[in-house]
Formats: structure tokens, C-alpha cells, sequence
């Protein structure tokens, strides 16, 4: 472990840190159909606020919180839950993604909000599983095993 | 009512269902392993299925126009079927359902505990193609390439090969080029038209054509393009990227890649800018005759000098795509016809011999061609697959390189260009040359030991795809009139301006 | 002369036959009677086929069929005329043969691979057949590149290093010279938007300009390099290392037989009669070929392996038939047309009879064939008679068709070309004599006992000898090879 | 010269992701440290998005957004920024993080198979191992030179 993940102030801030910044992630996801915001933003906020904890803590605690198998259930549930939101659309009668088709909420505009955000919650959801993989993959390994398989290979 | 809903929307779902099975693989390959290959492989056959009625739809009543949202263009983002891309996407289809059924085995074999990536990946491969090819989009174009790319990227560095992994860097490195220049020049269209939607464009640029803007944009696809069809000064990635991946990789990218890529080529020139511009105006297609009549020769010969069989076919591949380009370079109607009739023979044929060099990898482990002796013994029908596929790159009558051949030497005579007719004659001597070099190996040269081998064919689900591809070989040789009446005439008619929109 | 067109689907049948009997040759690959059986069975049903369409042909009709349209306006269409039906005659009827003297060859010398070679062999007739029916060049060169393929694991059938090159030479060759036939098929389509055969030419080849009129002439004959002409003759006798019933293939059933047949039609049928003497090729075309006619014999004489011999001396012969179609006369073609057939049977019976020697005595070299006649009496009276037609001298046929071909010559005053024909007929005897002479006269080196060939080779032997005595002395009996040939050349002369 | 000056200066932007965009591409060329090629590409990639961004630009712009209280008879009064190429340049930038992450994927694995990260290193490491790639990477050195 180096210095800063041993500095207890980093430790202690980064624990206050974390729900807020997953909370404000949530808030980005959840304000993309009426203002500047969304999946991508939201996503991206969340997945470097795990990454923060992983950083500090250490990848094998991150992974506890987030498994790889949580990470790749997320990854296509996001994707599954915003091509079945524009399935929705065609199984009513419209275009692929045309919102308004479905009777969901009295106004059109009503329903569309509605759906965009659930889209933006599924766009968040791969966004943020594939930052997270892609922060444990391209990580170095941690393990004594693998430390020294690299230095075999220097 | 319900059939309506989904003959509606058939333009969406020919991307959207591979991309949410992409999705969905990893979902069912957690519950079993096995399910994966049927799932991909009923995916694989609805898009078939689709992209057939697509065709069909196009053929009978004309460009099917798809409005995402519900958006109209140019505003929104919209899908464009018209024959050029039914075209295409059908054999990106069909392909990539050989292929699926193909891997089965292969991938048992070559990547064992990949299985799951290796199909969410392929799937999405599929779907960036698809994208590709159908959007009306100059931006979800751009969007849909990198998806193609990046997945070809994982599926070339999946195996176990050191080289793999290297190849698909500068693969990447490539590739990063290629498609940062496309969106340049998709930057450098919009600032000056201000609209996305290629048809719109193709209105909006023949007002502004003398601006410096258009041209410039036009050499960044030209270029981008280049590579990423490995146009011949351009093709150092193609080589190590065919060698190297995995076999079920190779007939998929090979088949594939090149072809989609030689697609938005034919559909930039054609589709965004007009006929006018690139033929007559910048005289971007005779550049592109003399690259494409360069890319044949030296193919082909640098083909003649590899001894894996793998790298001597992605060599060939240089070669025709040269063929691809030539055609669509002459700028007439029979000299077109002949190129794009060349993306089908070609993907088919390319992908039926990459399959073959799987099938000899998976029994034997061999990849050089010297060591080929007495197969054509132990995997008859393999070799016969690799047979009639040679013959077909070759040029013979009968099979489907003979009618592409056919179409651009008379196009070249159209042209006047009798140099190329000479290039295309001398290149099927070429192509001879070092498709005989493997028959000989195959079938010749061990009479005795010959007699003690055993057979041991490739199991059937591989075999079925490549036996499957060889009959097309034949059938596209011997009926080509269908292809060509049905849709590359009027096609080429359409491209080149001639003739009214269906 | 007008002709009556019938459609029918015989010559389709005639094609396909031996294509679908290679199927179960291949089936029955481990079964060699039943295997040697389907190819007997096919044989048969294949000549049977042939001569079905003889009494049409005979009454001065045609019979086309077409198959299918593989690009526009270019169908894979057959149709026989008398030209055709000479060729698939011939080929047909020495498939028989050949089969039969095939499976005493390989039976005896226990050669590997039989049952590819059987297979081969099936292919290779089905596209000479092929040829013989094409009613365009496109059909004329799917059948044409595909004798090639299935020839070339024939000629390289004993997998040496040196059969390989051999094999090698013979596909460079003809798959090269395939290539200069597609282009000037091309350039025909391309200039005048048909590539049918017609009996007076195709007419609008008299309009394009003269040069590229030459051009277009010098790229067909290169294409047509089975028939053997000089520069591009080297891979005949190189493709000698085959077993002997291929080169009896390869030099009278159908490789070079193709060949020639493929150098006239192209010269009567895509040219014309008119079309050669108005642009004046023949008469260069003519001189070309005497080159060939000459030199070849030359190459001959130095030749002490007798089927090497026997090969230049098909270089030789070939060039006959096609200057007899150069000698735009009715006379000229006839001798021409009627070489053809006469060739093929007696060129046949010599290579079978070098065969018979290499099975039987194991001898390849002349040198070595001292008193032979006393060991295989019936052999060498056949190779006898095949030489005879050969120089032209009765009884056999050869001595007609020159005739022929001299009087054609001498009709045009072309007395160059007439000494040349003598002067070859010198020749010939020159290097067939010695042979004769060296097997029946000298001693030979030691005791040598009575000892035939096998039934199934001495057979065909003796038939294809006693039919080319038959065009000796019977030349004009109804319904043979000089009826057709008088139509075809009716066809193309316009009947004068 | 001031009329070059003024020239450069007036459209400043486009001088800069020029250059911005030559260097990255010189990196991904010339530089034989993959991580350096990579980084190159991200330049590059970076200078096409400032372009676009650029693009967009109108003096005295606004973001486009619709706030609350205005209507759309008093949006069309004010002067809007375009927003289409910030989209598409997000969508630009999420491919281009995609691409980086697969290039350091790949890197690791390269690192992990050959020990090293040079291109001479790995090159020298490919012909020893390889006896067929000899002939190949003779000829791309033929190429370079």
C-alpha cells in the first residue's frame, strides 16, 4: 500500500466522499430528459466514484462491493433495459423509440419524459459497469502471484 | 395487426436484435454455456430472415425509409434501405450465419473459456456492420464504424496468439487513423452544409462544390476509407490481422470488414457526394482505378510469396479488393456492376477458403502450406470446399469469379483503359500461381504415403457453412443473372446517376 | 442452305452423362469393377447419345438447347452442328476404347490413384464433349477451361518431381493461353454484343478496324494453344511423362483435338470464310502454321523416346487440320475438317501401340526396339498402318485428306503452301519409317518370345487400326465422317 | 505579413487543432512506445473534438437551453450556440475512451507476452520466435528505411 492509501484523512473523506458523489450520479441520470445531464454523464460520475474507492482502498475491497458479475449484469441490463424501451414503442404500434405511442401517462410529453429517463437509467447502468471493468482490467494486479509473474517477465 | 408492428420496424430490428442477443449472451451464457451457439445462431437466421425481406421490399416497391423516434429527417437520425444496402446487408447476414454455425466447434477448440465474449463480441460486430450499412446518417455511420472496429479489434486479439495481440494493435493504431480522418471529414460536411442526413447532403453540396471545404472532406474519406479496406500502400494492418486471429475471426473479418468498408466507400462517392463531383469534378474514381490496379498486382504478388496459408489469402484479399474498387473506380454501368457484384463473390469465396484454413487448423495444426501433403486424402471434403473456392478466386467459368472478371474487363473495354484489362487477365495468372502451389500440395507429390492416411474430416457443423458457401460459388457462377438483373443493374444505374430512383 | 433448328435436350444429356457417371466413380472407389463398370456403362450411353443426334445432323438440321442464362445475354447454350458432331463422334467413340485400353494399362502396371484417374478421366470428356456443342464462345470456354483442370491431375498422374513440373508447364500453358481466349472472347462481346457461332462468321466483326481485327485474331490462336502451334507447343511433349491412355487423351480424344477443333471454329464460325479472305489472315495464318508443320517434323526426327516422337508428330499433324480450315476452299476445309477424325484414330492406335510396347517389352526408346515385331506382331501391324496414315500413303486414311489439303492449296495458287505439305509428307516418312523398320527388319539383341499385350489393350488396338484402313479405302460410305464433314462445309462455304 | 497575422489570429481555433492534431499524429507514427502511439491517438482524437466544439461556437451564443419562464416566442430572440456537435462529440468522446481502453487492455497483454512495450523490442522478440515472420518484418524494415 503507498502513502496516500495509508493517509487516514484521504481515508476518512473518501468514506464521507462516496455517497454523495454516487447521489449526485443519480441525480445527472435522473435529470437527462429535462436538463443538461444523463446516462452518460451520470454513468461515468458513478463509475469514477467506485473507482475513488477502489483507488483507496484497494481493488479486491472495490470488487467485494462490485463484482465482475454484477459488473457484466449491469453492463447488458443497460443495454436490454434501453433497446426494450424502444421494443416497447415499436410493440405499440410506432417507430423503434417513438415514445409517444405508449399510453402510459396522460400527455406525450408526459409519457416521453418518463421513458427517456428509464432509457437514461439503462444507458447509466452499461456506463457505469463498463467503466468499473474497465478500471479492474486495465488495473495492475495486486496479488503477491501475479506481482511477481510481472517481474518474472521483466 | 401484430405482423404489421414488425413489418414496420424490420430496418430497426435488423440492428437492434443483434445488438440487444448481443447484450443478452452474457445473460444466457450464465445460466448455460451451451445455449450460447443456438442463441447466436437463431439470432443470426432472424437477421437473415429480415435483411431477405428488406431485400425483397426494396426490389418490389422501392428505398424503404425508416424514421428513428419518429423523427423526421434531417433532424433525426434515419435508416435508408435502398438496393445498394439490401445488398449488403444481406450478405453480411448470411455470412455471418455461416460463420456463427461454423464456430461452434471452433471455438471449443481455439478458445476455450472465451466462449461467452467471443459471441457478445461477434454479435456486436455484427450489429456495428449492419449499422453501418443501413443508416442514412453521416454521424450514426461514423458511430456504427467504431462499434464494427472496436469489436473486430477483441475479436482479432481474443486467441491465445502472442502475434494476435500485436496485430491488433496496429490493427488499432490503423483503424484510430482511418475513422479519426471519416470524422473529420464528417466534421468538415457538416460545418459547411449543416445537416447530418446524407441525402439532405447529397441535395445541399452540388451548390457548394468549388468550395475548398468539400474537397478537403473528400480526401479525408477517400483516406479513411483507404484503410480501412486496406487499399494497397494502406494495407499493412490486413495481413497480420487475417494471420493471426482466430479462424472463425478471420472468415468473419475477412469476409466481411473489407467488403462493408469498400460498401461506404461506393456509398460516400455516390450517396453524399454526386456522381458528378467524384468522376468528373476531382476525378476521385480514376485515382481510384490506378490504386485499385496497383492493390491487384501487388496482392497477388506478395501472395505468391507466403508460405502461411492464412497470410497468402489475406494477400489475396489486397488483391481483390482492388477488383471491388476497380470496378466501382470505372465509373460505368457494367464496370460497377462487375465491382459490386465482386463484394458477394468475394465474400463469399474469401470466407468460404478462411474457413477451409480453420477446418485444416482444427484437424491437423497446420497452418504452411508445405505441410499440406496428403490432406487432400484425410479431409476430402474440406479440400474440395478449398477447391472449388481456388477456382472461383482464380477466375474459372462456372463459378462466381469468373462473371465479376467477365464484367470489369468489359468495363475496362468501356473505359478504354486497356491496361487494366491486362492487369485483370494477368492477376487470375497470378491468382493461379499460388492457389495451384496449394491443389499441388493438397493432392500431389506423397503417392505412397498418401495411401496409409485415414480420413478424419472436420466435424459437420463446420463443415455444413463451408459446403454451403461452396455451392454458392457454383450457384452465383452459373446463375448470376438473378443478382445482377434484379439488383445491380439497376443499382449501378442509380449510383452513377443514369436512369431515375426506384 | 437453310437449316432446320430442333430443341432438344440430347446434347445436354451427351454432356452430363460422363459428369454424373464420375459421381459414382467416385462412389465406388474402392469397388474397381463397378467402379471401371459405370465407367464402361456411361461410355456406352454417352456414344449412344451422340450418334442418336447423327441422322438429324445427317438430314441437315441442328439441335440446340439452352441451359441457362448466366449473365445477360450470355447463355450457356449447346448446339450441335456437323462440325460438333464430328468432334463428339470421334471423342465418344474413343472413349470407349481408351476406357477399355485404360483399364488393361493400369491394371497392369498397378498404378496408384485409380480411382482419380477414372474420375478425371469422366470430367475430361464431359467438357470435350462440352466443347464439341457450345453454340458460343463463353459455353465453348467454360468447357475449355475445365478440360484443362481435369486433364492436369492426369498429366501429373505419377507424382514425381518431374510429372509435377510437367504438370506445372501443362497448366501454365493452357490456363495462360485460357486466359488470352477470354479476352478476346471479351473483346468479340464487346465489339459486337453476340459470341454465337454462326455459320458464315459473325457479322459484325467485318466492321471494327483492321489492326485490332489481327489483334483479335493473333489473341484467339494464342488462346487456342491446345491445338499445339509452334512457340506454344512445349508442354505437349513435356506432358509425355503421363500414363500412356492419358496421352492417348490428351492427343487424340481431347485435349489437342479440343484444340484445333476450338482454331476452327473460331477461324469458320467467329471469322468467317468471307471475313479471313477480305482481311487476308489466312494466308499469314497459313504460313505460320506451315512453320509449325515443318519444324515440328524436325523436332521429331531428333527424338529417340517414341512417344515423344509420336507427340511432335502430333504438333505436326495438328497444324494440317487447321491450315485445311486456313484454305478458305471447299476442298481445303474438307481435308481440314476430315483430319480431324483420321488424326485422332490414327494417332490413337500409335500411342496405344507405344503403350502396348512400354506394358508389354517395357521399352520406351526406339533404340531398344530391335525385332520387336517378333514379340507383338499384331501391336507393330497396327502402329504399321497408323504410321502409313500418317505420311499419307494408303491404305490407311491420311492420303485423303491430303489430297485435300492439296488441292485446296493448289486452288489458290499458293504453290508454297504445297510444297510444304510434300515436303512434311517426306518427313513423316522419315521419322516413321526407321521405326517400322528398326522393329520388323533388324535382329534383335537377344532370344525374344511371342507375348501380346492384354486382351483389353490388343482390342482397341486392333479396332481403332482396322477403322483407319476403313478410311482408306471406303472413305465416302454413308452416314461416316465424310457425309458430315460435306454439311459442315456446306454450312460455312454457304454451300457452293 | 499582417495579412497572415491577421489571418492566423482571426481564425486562431483552426490553427490549433491543426497543430494539436499533427503532433498526435506525428506521436502515432514516429513514436515506437506503444503507450506513446496511444497517447498520440488520444491527441489526435482530441484536436478533431476541439474542432467540432469550435464549430459550434457563435460569438455571443448561449447554451441552448430552454430555462425556465421564457417562451418560444422569446427564445427566438436570443442567439443560440449550436448544439448539435457537442452531442455528437460526446458520442465522439465515449468512442474514443472505448478506443483507449482496448489499446491499454492490449498494451498489458503485449506487455504481459513480450516484456516490453517498444515496438524494436517486440519486433526483435516476433522474428526470433517466428522463423515465417522473419521474412516479413525484413521487408517492413526495407519499407521504413
Amino acid at each position: 500500500m503507498s502513502d496516500i492509501q495509508q493517509s487516514i484523512i484521504i481515508r476518512t473523506i473518501v468514506r464521507i466522499m462516496i455517497p454523495f458523489i454516487l447521489l449526485f450520479s443519480l441525480y445527472v441520470i435522473m435529470h437527462g430528459a429535462s436538463g443538461p445531464g444523463g446516462g452518460f454523464q451520470g454513468g461515468v460520475i458513478f463509475g469514477a466514484g467506485i473507482i475513488l474507492y477502489a483507488m483507496i482502498y484497494g481493488i479486491e475491497e472495490a470488487k467485494k462491493k462490485i463484482s465482475d458479475k454484477a459488473n457484466r449484469i449491469l453492463a447488458s441490463g443497460g443495454l436490454v433495459l434501453y433497446a426494450g424501451t424502444g421494443l416497447l414503442a415499436i410493440l405499440f404500434g410506432g417507430m423503434f423509440l417513438e415514445y409517444g405511442v405508449i399510453p402510459l401517462m396522460p400527455t406525450t410529453a408526459y409519457t416521453a419524459k418518463i421513458l427517456i429517463d428509464v432509457v437514461e437509467i439503462g444507458i447509466g447502468m452499461t456506463v457505469l459497469a463498463v467503466m468499473i471493468s474497465l478500471f479492474f482490467d486495465i488495473s495492475p494486479p495486486e496479488t503477491e502471484e501475479d506481482m511477481h509473474i510481472h517481474e518474472e517477465v521483466e | 395487426m401484430t405482423f404489421d408492428i414488425i413489418t414496420n420496424n424490420l430496418p430497426a430490428l435488423t440492428v437492434i436484435i443483434p445488438l440487444i442477443a448481443g447484450f443478452l449472451t452474457p445473460i444466457i451464457g450464465w445460466i448455460n454455456r451451451k445455449l450460447c451457439w443456438y442463441h447466436v445462431m437463431l439470432t443470426m437466421f432472424i437477421v437473415f430472415l429480415i435483411t431477405a425481406s428488406n431485400l425483397l421490399t426494396v426490389i418490389n416497391t422501392g428505398t424503404i425509409h425508416y424514421q428513428f423516434g419518429g423523427w423526421a429527417p434531417p433532424f433525426g437520425i434515419e435508416y435508408v434501405i435502398d438496393l445498394l444496402n439490401g445488398f449488403v446487408c444481406i450478405i453480411i447476414a448470411f455470412i455471418g450465419l455461416m460463420v456463427s454455425i461454423y464456430s461452434k466447434e471452433s471455438i471449443k477448440k481455439e478458445l476455450p473459456g472465451k466462449t461467452i465474449p467471443y459471441y457478445s463480441i461477434y454479435l456486436l460486430l455484427v450489429t456495428g456492420l449492419m449499422g453501418m450499412t443501413i443508416t442514412g446518417d453521416i454521424f450514426n455511420f461514423y458511430v456504427f464504424l467504431e462499434i464494427s472496429s472496436l469489436t473486430a479489434y477483441a475479436l482479432i486479439a481474443i486467441g491465445d496468439r502472442k502475434d494476435g495481440i500485436v496485430a491488433s494493435f496496429n490493427y488499432l493504431i490503423m483503424g484510430t487513423v482511418a475513422a479519426s480522418f471519416i470524422l473529420l471529414g464528417i466534421g468538415y460536411l457538416y460545418a459547411v452544409t449543416g445537416t447530418l442526413n446524407m441525402a439532405d447532403m447529397q441535395n445541399i453540396l452540388p451548390t457548394i462544390y468549388d468550395n475548398k471545404v468539400v474537397l478537403a472532406a473528400l480526401a479525408f474519406f477517400m483516406a479513411g476509407f483507404s484503410i480501412k479496406v486496406g487499399l494497397f500502400p494502406l494495407h499493412t494492418w490486413l495481413p497480420d490481422a487475417y494471420t493471426h486471429a482466430p479462424s472463425t475471426s478471420s472468415a468473419l473479418i475477412a469476409g466481411l470488414m473489407t467488403k462493408v468498408g469498400a460498401y461506404a466507400m461506393i456509398r460516400f462517392m455516390f450517396g453524399v457526394f454526386t456522381p458528378a463531383f467524384v468522376i468528373d469534378m476531382t476525378r476521385m474514381t480514376e485515382i481510384l482505378t490506378w490504386a485499385a490496379a496497383l492493390a491487384i498486382i501487388v496482392g497477388s504478388v506478395l501472395a505468391i510469396a507466403q508460405s502461411d496459408m492464412k497470410r497468402m489469402l489475406a494477400y489475396s484479399s489486397v488483391s481483390q479488393i482492388g477488383y471491388i474498387l476497380l470496378g466501382v473506380g470505372l465509373a460505368n454501368v457494367i464496370g460497377m456492376q462487375g465491382g459490386l457484384l465482386h463484394i458477394l463473390n468475394h465474400a463469399v469465396m474469401k470466407s468460404a477458403l478462411f474457413l477451409v484454413a480453420g477446418a485444416i487448423f482444427y484437424r491437423t495444426g497446420i497452418r504452411n502450406i508445405h505441410q499440406f501433403k496428403g490432406l487432400g486424402k484425410r479431409m476430402p471434403v474440406t479440400t474440395t470446399v478449398f477447391l472449388i473456392a481456388g477456382l472461383s478466386m482464380i477466375g474459372v467459368p462456372g463459378t462466381v469469379g469468373f462473371t465479376s472478371k467477365w464484367y470489369l474487363v468489359l468495363g475496362s473495354m468501356e473505359a478504354g483503359m486497356w491496361i487494366f484489362v491486362l492487369i485483370i487477365l494477368a492477376s487470375s495468372l497470378l491468382n493461379l500461381a499460388y492457389f495451384w502451389r496449394v491443389f499441388d500440395n493438397i493432392w500431389f507429390g506423397h503417392p505412397h504415403e498418401v495411401e496409409k492416411i485415414k480420413r478424419d474430416e472436420a466435424p459437420l457443423s463446420m463443415l455444413i457453412p463451408m459446403v454451403i458457401l461452396a455451392g454458392l460459388c457454383i450457384f452465383f457462377g452459373i446463375f448470376a443473372y438473378y443478382p445482377l438483373h434484379y439488383i445491380l443493374e439497376p443499382l449501378s444505374n442509380m449510383l452513377l446517376g443514369i436512369g431515375v430512383l426506384p | 442452305m437453310v437449316t432446320d433448328n430442333i430443341q432438344s435436350i440430347t446434347p445436354v444429356l451427351a454432356v452430363l452423362v460422363s459428369a454424373i457417371a464420375s459421381v459414382l466413380i467416385l462412389a465406388f472407389g474402392r469397388y474397381p469393377n463397378i467402379r471401371e463398370g459405370w465407367t464402361f456403362v456411361a461410355a456406352f450411353i454417352k456414344f449412344g447419345l451422340v450418334l442418336s443426334m447423327l441422322p438429324l445432323i445427317l438430314a441437315g438440321k441442328t439441335i440446340t438447347y439452352t441451359l441457362v442464362e448466366i449473365l445477360p445475354n450470355i447463355p450457356i447454350t449447346f448446339k450441335v452442328d456437323a462440325f460438333g458432331e464430328l468432334f463428339a463422334i470421334t471423342a465418344s467413340f474413343l472413349w470407349i476404347l481408351t476406357t477399355a485400353y485404360s483399364i488393361g494399362y493400369m491394371r497392369s502396371l498397378k498404378e496408384h490413384a485409380q480411382t482419380r484417374y477414372y474420375f478425371c478421366f469422366a470430367i475430361a470428356l464431359s467438357s470435350a464433349i462440352g466443347i464439341a456443342y457450345s453454340a458460343n464462345l463463353v459455353t465453348l470456354f467454360l468447357f475449355y477451361e475445365m478440360l484443362t483442370i481435369s486433364t492436369y491431375p492426369l498429366v501429373a498422374h505419377i507424382e514425381t518431381k518431374e510429372a509435377i513440373d510437367a504438370g506445372r508447364k501443362y497448366l501454365v500453358y493452357l490456363m495462360g493461353s485460357g486466359v488470352a481466349l477470354l479476352f478476346s472472347t471479351i473483346l468479340v462481346y464487346y465489339y459486337t454484343g453476340t459470341t454465337d457461332f454462326a455459320f458464315s462468321g459473325i457479322a459484325g466483326l467485318a466492321l471494327i478496324p483492321k489492326a485490332t481485327l489481327a489483334f483479335l485474331f493473333v489473341m484467339f490462336m494464342i488462346g487456342c494453344a491446345k491445338a499445339g502451334f509452334m512457340p506454344l507447343h512445349s508442354w505437349l511433349p513435356a506432358a509425355m511423362i503421363a500414363p500412356t491412355p492419358v496421352s492417348a487423351l490428351l492427343h487424340a480424344v481431347a485435349v489437342v483435338t479440343a484444340g484445333v477443333f476450338t482454331a476452327v471454329r473460331i477461324i469458320l464460325y467467329i471469322f468467317g470464310v468471307e471475313l479471313m479472305k477480305s482481311s487476308g489472315l489466312w494466308l499469314y495464318m497459313a504460313y505460320f502454321v506451315s512453320i509449325t508443320i515443318i519444324l515440328a517434323s524436325i523436332y521429331a526426327l531428333s527424338q529417340n523416346n517414341l512417344k515423344k516422337r509420336l507427340a511432335y508428330s502430333t504438333v505436326s499433324q495438328l497444324s494440317y487440320i487447321v491450315l485445311g480450315a486456313l484454305l478458305i476452299t471447299p476442298h481445303g476445309i474438307t481435308g481440314g475438317m476430315l483430319h480431324m477424325p483420321y488424326h485422332a484414330f490414327m494417332k490413337i492406335t500409335l500411342f496405344m501401340c507405344a503403350g502396348a510396347l512400354i506394358v508389354t517389352a517395357k521399352k520406351e526408346n526406339i533404340s531398344e526396339m530391335n525385332g520387336i515385331a517378333r514379340q507383338m506382331p499384331i501391336t507393330m501391324i497396327a502402329f504399321t498402318i497408323g504410321a502409313l496414315g500418317m505420311i499419307g500413303m494408303p491404305p490407311a486414311g491420311g492420303y485423303v485428306t491430303k489430297w485435300y489439303l492439296l488441292l485446296g492449296a493448289a486452288e489458290l495458287d499458293q504453290m508454297i503452301l504445297v510444297g510444304v505439305l510434300l515436303i512434311s509428307a517426306v518427313l513423316n516418312a522419315a521419322y516413321f519409317f526407321p521405326v517400322v523398320y528398326i522393329a520388323f527388319f533388324k535382329e534383335p539383341d537377344h532370344e525374344l518370345k511371342y507375348n501380346e499385350a492384354p486382351m483389353f489393350m490388343l482390342v482397341p488396338i486392333v479396332i481403332t487400326a482396322i477403322i483407319s484402313i476403313s478410311f482408306g479405302v471406303w472413305p465416302d460410305a454413308p452416314g461416316f465422317f465424310y457425309d458430315i464433314v460435306s454439311i459442315a462445309v456446306a454450312n460455312v462455304t454457304g454451300g457452293i | 505579413m499582417a495579412g497572415i497575422i491577421d489571418i492566423v489570429y482571426a481564425e486562431y481555433n483552426y490553427w490549433i487543432y491543426v497543430t494539436l492534431m499533427m503532433i498526435g499524429f506525428y506521436a502515432m507514427i514516429a513514436k515506437k512506445n506503444l503507450i506513446k502511439k496511444v497517447i498520440g491517438a488520444n491527441i489526435f482524437q482530441t484536436a478533431i473534438f476541439l474542432f467540432y466544439i469550435s464549430l459550434s461556437d457563435i460569438k455571443g451564443g448561449t447554451e441552448p437551453i430552454l430555462l425556465h419562464g421564457e417562451t418560444s416566442t422569446h427564445a427566438a430572440d436570443i442567439i443560440y450556440t449550436n448544439p448539435v456537435p457537442h452531442v455528437l462529440i460526446l458520442t465522439a468522446i465515449v468512442v474514443s475512451v472505448s478506443t483507449t481502453a482496448l489499446a491499454l487492455a492490449l498494451i498489458i497483454r503485449i506487455y504481459e507476452e513480450y516484456g516490453s512495450i517498444e515496438e524494436d523490442v517486440i519486433l526483435a522478440a516476433r522474428r526470433k520466435l517466428n522463423p515465417e515472420f522473419s521474412e516479413y518484418a525484413r521487408q517492413s524494415e526495407v519499407d521504413s528505411q
